[in-house]
């Protein structure tokens, strides 16, 4: 089902941007990138598992913990993982809290211009279910319905430890070559995008920035 | 503090005053006199310092009350001053000439309250929400968890009590009284 | 020192620039929320030309949660928790003000152990935040040494705070009517080690970076506040005393126990980024001796909280009342107002970055380097959770 | 023909060799300056990890074809400036394509690799990557000044270009090395290494804080894997340049692995203690004390 409606609109609308602008941005749907040979992918899945990229952008209050976790009291380079500024070379997306819908706007920007593999890592009960503002009319309830998850970490404020420990999760995940994030955002991309689209309202953007 | 009010009673029509605490205290005055009555307090009475500008909504008596607070470094003291405006054409002077951090409070106003200060730079720029189209949502007549219920995707099984009666049944599960 | 002479363009047209992108003088760069300049979670809309920014727009709103309106709808007692998490590197200082404008309201005497406590849970949380601003600080200017040095010393005083309170960065200690729970055996011990690890650490940070030519051959000079300007833009805390004022909220209006200790007005004169870190270096000291004076005169035994009426049916009569406390930033205020209800009417949190970051920074970032930019914004200790509650 | 053949199977073994050993010696840089930091740091392999995740992704974009060409010559000008170097002196395995007057290539190719990522980056589109390639190259062009003066010093002192020469004429004891023969020389070439080799003070072409992360902001897959890669044999080579300029090079291996290691231990210590420069400040700096350095060991080689 979800194919023919692909096959259907293959170009995106871009319905939302001026009229002179619209050629200059990409109007070609994300396609699921196909996954190479068993043994080929684990050793890549290896190699990604040990050097996590993390995207410096802290979200939300969830990013009090990091700092604490990149200083030499938990030590997160011990394990390869690192914090790149720029979402073209990072590959884990830490939503860090309670994602506002102004913030869900660039949290989905920066996700679609994260390389194909990516990994999210969702912190804090606020983006499971709402948590502390689960009706508060401006932070959303669950983040898994405007991007793909891979893993959850729950508390509110979690502490280091169990970020470690959720990202050690996140490892294992990715050994087994679970962590096809990017691949679930494509198939069904109609749906996420008909999510984000209904909270956020002004869409001033092309439809996927690449 | 009450003997500056009283004589400051006779310029500009002064309303009720409240000696809150040691530090504190509030006095409501007129919507007509209430800007040039902070200008006078700013440059005689030297409230050099504007702390807040904020607003209430009274819906019952269908009121908006603006306070700002203002905070005298020679005598130590905060003063309230309180504004009452009509809630259903909510428009008052803006003070951003006074002090310029002023007019960021003023585009909060409009934004959460609606309340309109015309000649604040930039009040129509909404500061805090992106593309709100809902009315104001400090108003006490916005129903945030309505709109939560129906905006976003609240996950299933999230149980809400009231306190009250929850912790009475806990406690004493045989009488139902109350 | 920074060129302030802008007299070739752009030209000032009655005193704001035109600016015609087109032309090609001028670039427009977002500068955030997605950067690792910019403090938490805001952004800049910088217009620059060449490498100096000749305007500025600030962008908040990314972390906007609607507090406010949450509070209106929770009872007393369901906010206290939720209180705590309108700033993030010093909640304590929210939970301060939210309990004791309900204990002013609800009419509650606190007893004495209970603000002796209250004392020190604020100054350890404020000796903790100027940590990590001093970190932020040092990492704006590219010294990540110093970052990972500081930062890695305010963990240990969220050490003590977990033991006191049993919550790391959001402790819900301060309620209406007192404390939670009283101090654990031998804290003082814990206290005092951990107060000579961080005098240690100052003074090797003081040693690397503030005698440091090139941090101060970019901080000396950078965003000046000039004594006229602190009132016309309502400047409060380390940023209004660096320019040599002597306004701290502590002293001006002692609230807790602040009036019984032996504190005083820390100022400088210039009010460059440079004097802003070293009033706050100073803050540093002054605090730590604070919290030796405080454990000192620690009552060891009393009660610590009050009994309130049950909080569920607690209706607090109408009345309204501003409370304010010094934060690392400055003046920190709560404007309650209570209706008869079971439920506050209205909380307003008046943030002390609220003014620092919009309109403050709007003016000061004019004419700076784009490489200072992050710098001056950390100088200014501007806090996006508290401006957006 | 086999001699050609020979040599340029040589040549790919020092290849080979001076690339893992650039990538080690990074790994084993960001353990030093974990410990400064009070931390354990990665593994010292992590370079590798990271170069093999890097050309693992699946998806690669592109803004253009000079876009894609930028990391192709800032690889280009690596290699190209190690293969022209003698990396050990006396052997044949590692004396590459060195010839008389190499010493003008190697300079040149030092820079190339620049201006190739300039091009790209500038067609990326992003502006942290203009304003971070107007910054590089106005302070490649400082730190250019005393150490093409300071080259021109000695090789008014050797009477040759030829690196090799340099080499042969500082071997037989410490005392032959320019570092005692001309001083001022060395000094002016060791702190315009400093701007070469980006670390703090002189890291304002990749201010993290400032414009994340210049020119390479919107490189990713394998366009940063081969940034990688020349990461990694670039800085071999700088350190394998100055070593046969300045400290007298290396007769085997080891003596290699040793002179080079403490030669970028400078920048690294130089890096954590100080905070970054402004780009003016930076340029300043070249143009006072390195130039009137560089300026001085010119005439103290043309009076002698």
């Amino acid at each position: 089902m979800k194919k023919e409606k692909q096959s259907k609109n293959l170009i995106l609308p871009n319905n939302d941007l001026p009229e002179n602008e619209r050629h200059l941005f990409c109007d070609a749907r994300p396609q699921p990138s196909k996954i190479l040979g068993k043994y080929v992918e684990n050793f890549l899945n290896w190699a990604r598992a040990n050097s996590l990229w993390i995207l410096g952008f802290g979200t939300g209050c969830g990013a009090i913990e990091l700092r604490p976790l990149m200083t030499s009291r938990y030590d997160m380079f011990r394990y390869g993982i690192a914090a790149r500024p720029t979402p073209r070379q990072s590959t884990v997306f830490i939503i860090g809290g309670y994602a506002s819908v102004k913030t869900l706007k660039r949290i989905v920007k920066s996700y679609e211009q994260m390389q194909d593999p990516k990994f999210v890592l969702a912190l804090g009960s606020c983006t499971i279910n709402g948590g502390m503002y689960w009706d508060s009319y401006n932070t959303i309830n669950r983040i898994d319905h405007y991007i793909p998850v891979d893993v959850y970490i729950t508390g509110c404020m979690p502490r280091p430890e169990s970020l470690i420990a959720g990202l050690d999760e996140l490892k294992k995940r990715i050994m087994e070559g679970k962590t096809l994030g990017a691949n679930q955002y494509a198939e069904n991309f109609d749906w996420y995008k008909a999510n984000q689209k209904k909270i956020i309202k002004d869409w001033n953007m092309p439809d996927f920035n690449w | 503090m009450k003997t500056l009010i009283d004589e400051l009673k006779k310029k500009y029509e002064l309303k009720k005053f409240t000696q809150q605490n040691e530090f504190t205290c509030f006095v409501t005055v007129s919507k007509k006199h209430a800007v040039p009555f902070i200008t006078h307090l700013r440059d005689v009475e030297n409230f050099t310092h504007l702390s807040l500008v904020t607003a209430v909504d009274r819906i019952e008596e269908d009121l908006f009350q603006i306070t700002y607070i203002l905070h005298n470094y020679q005598l130590k003291m905060d003063l309230g001053v309180r504004v009452f405006i009509n809630r259903n054409e909510p428009v008052m002077e803006s003070i951003h000439h006074l002090w310029k951090q002023a007019a960021t409070y003023q585009r909060e106003l409009k934004e959460m309250f609606g309340i309109d200060f015309p000649g604040s730079p930039g009040v129509d720029e909404s500061l805090f929400l992106e593309g709100w189209d809902n009315i104001p949502p400090m108003r006490r007549d916005f129903d945030t968890r309505k709109y939560v219920s129906e905006t976003y995707f609240p996950r299933k099984g999230r149980k809400t009590h009231d306190p009250a009666t929850y912790m009475r049944n806990k406690l004493y599960p045989t009488e139902n009284s109350q | 020192m920074i060129n302030t002479d802008r007299s070739k363009y752009p030209k000032k047209i009655d005193g704001k620039p035109e600016i015609d992108l087109d032309s090609g003088k001028y670039l427009k760069i977002w500068q955030g929320p997605q950067h690792p300049g910019v403090t938490g979670n805001m952004a800049l809309e910088l217009t620059i030309c060449g490498d100096e920014v000749v305007e500025c727009k600030t962008h908040v709103g990314y972390l906007h949660r609607g507090f406010e309106k949450l509070m209106e709808q929770r009872k007393f007692i369901q906010n206290f928790p939720i209180v705590c998490r309108i700033c993030v590197p010093e909640p304590d200082t929210n939970e301060y003000l939210y309990a004791t404008a309900i204990e002013e309201l609800g009419g509650i005497k606190v007893p004495e152990r209970a603000l002796w406590i209250r004392t020190l849970n604020l100054e350890l949380s404020r000796l903790g935040s100027f940590l990590m601003q001093v970190g932020g600080q040092a990492g704006a200017f590219g010294m990540g040494t110093v970052t990972q040095w500081s930062i890695t010393h305010r963990d240990y005083i969220l050490d003590l705070f977990e033991e006191m309170t049993g919550g790391r960065v959001y402790h819900m200690y301060m309620l209406p009517g007192g404390v939670r729970a009283p101090l654990p055996e031998g804290f003082e011990d814990r206290v005092e080690a951990v107060l000579k690890k961080t005098e240690k650490i100052l003074s090797d940070i003081e040693k690397v970076l503030l005698n440091n030519a090139v941090f101060k051959g970019r901080a000396m000079g950078l965003g000046i506040i000039t004594p006229d300007m602190v009132d016309k833009y309502g400047v409060v805390g380390p940023n209004a005393r660096a320019a040599g004022l002597k306004r701290d909220v502590r002293i001006d209006t002692p609230y807790e126990k602040y009036g019984e200790l032996d504190l005083k007005y820390i100022t400088g004169t210039k009010s460059d980024a440079y004097e802003r870190t070293l009033v706050r270096f100073q803050e540093m000291f002054q605090s730590i001796s604070i919290i030796r004076q405080i454990m000192k005169k620690m009552p060891e035994k009393g009660p610590f909280y009050v009994k309130t009426p049950n909080v569920l049916y607690w209706k607090i009569p109408a009345g309204e009342t501003y409370k304010k406390a010094e934060a690392t930033r400055g003046e920190y205020g709560y404007y309650v107002v209570t209706d008869g209800s079971d439920k506050p009417r209205r909380v307003c949190v008046r943030g002390p970055s609220y003014t620092h970051a919009i309109a403050l920074l709007q003016d000061l970032i004019v004419n700076v380097d784009i490489a200072d930019v992050p710098g001056l914004m950390t100088s200014l200790h501007t806090c996006p959770p508290e401006i957006e509650r | 023909m086999e001699n050609l053949a020979k040599t340029i199977g040589y040549a790919l073994i020092s290849l080979f060799v001076i690339t893992n050993y650039g990538l080690v010696l990074n790994g084993i840089v960001r353990k030093i300056i974990a410990r400064v930091h009070g931390r354990l740091g990665p593994p010292v392999w992590q370079p590798y990890l990271d170069i093999i995740k890097t050309y693992g992704k699946r998806t690669v974009i592109s803004h253009g074809i000079m876009f894609l060409l930028g990391p192709i010559f800032r690889l280009a000008g690596g290699v190209g400036t190690y293969l022209f170097i003698p990396a050990i002196f006396g052997s044949e395995i590692f004396s590459n394509f060195s010839f008389s007057g190499d010493l003008l290539l190697v300079m040149y190719f030092i820079f190339f690799g620049q201006l190739g990522m300039a091009l790209g980056s500038g067609e990326g589109g992003h502006p942290y990557s203009a304003i971070a390639v107007g910054r590089g190259l106005s302070q490649m062009t400082a730190f250019e000044f005393p150490f093409s003066l300071s080259v021109i010093a000695l090789a008014i002192q050797y009477h040759t270009l030829s690196i090799t020469d340099i080499v042969a004429a500082q071997q037989g004891g410490i005392l032959h090395w320019t570092l005692f023969t001309n001083p001022f020389a060395v000094i002016a070439g060791v702190i315009s290494m400093l701007g070469m080799n980006m670390y703090s003070p002189f890291d304002i072409v990749i201010a993290p804080q400032e414009i994340p992360i210049g020119p390479p902001t919107e490189m990713q897959s394998g366009l940063l894997g081969m940034l990688q890669t020349n990461r990694g044999v670039f800085n071999a080579a700088k350190l394998v340049l100055f070593m046969n300029l300045y400290f007298g090079g290396a007769t085997n291996i080891f003596s290699m692995i040793a002179k080079t290691f403490s030669i970028y231990m400078i920048s690294v210590i130089v890096g954590v203690a100080f905070p970054r420069f402004r780009t003016e400040q930076s340029i300043r700096f070249f143009l006072k004390v390195p130039l009137v350095i560089a300026v001085l060991a010119v005439i103290y080689v043309s009076v002698l």
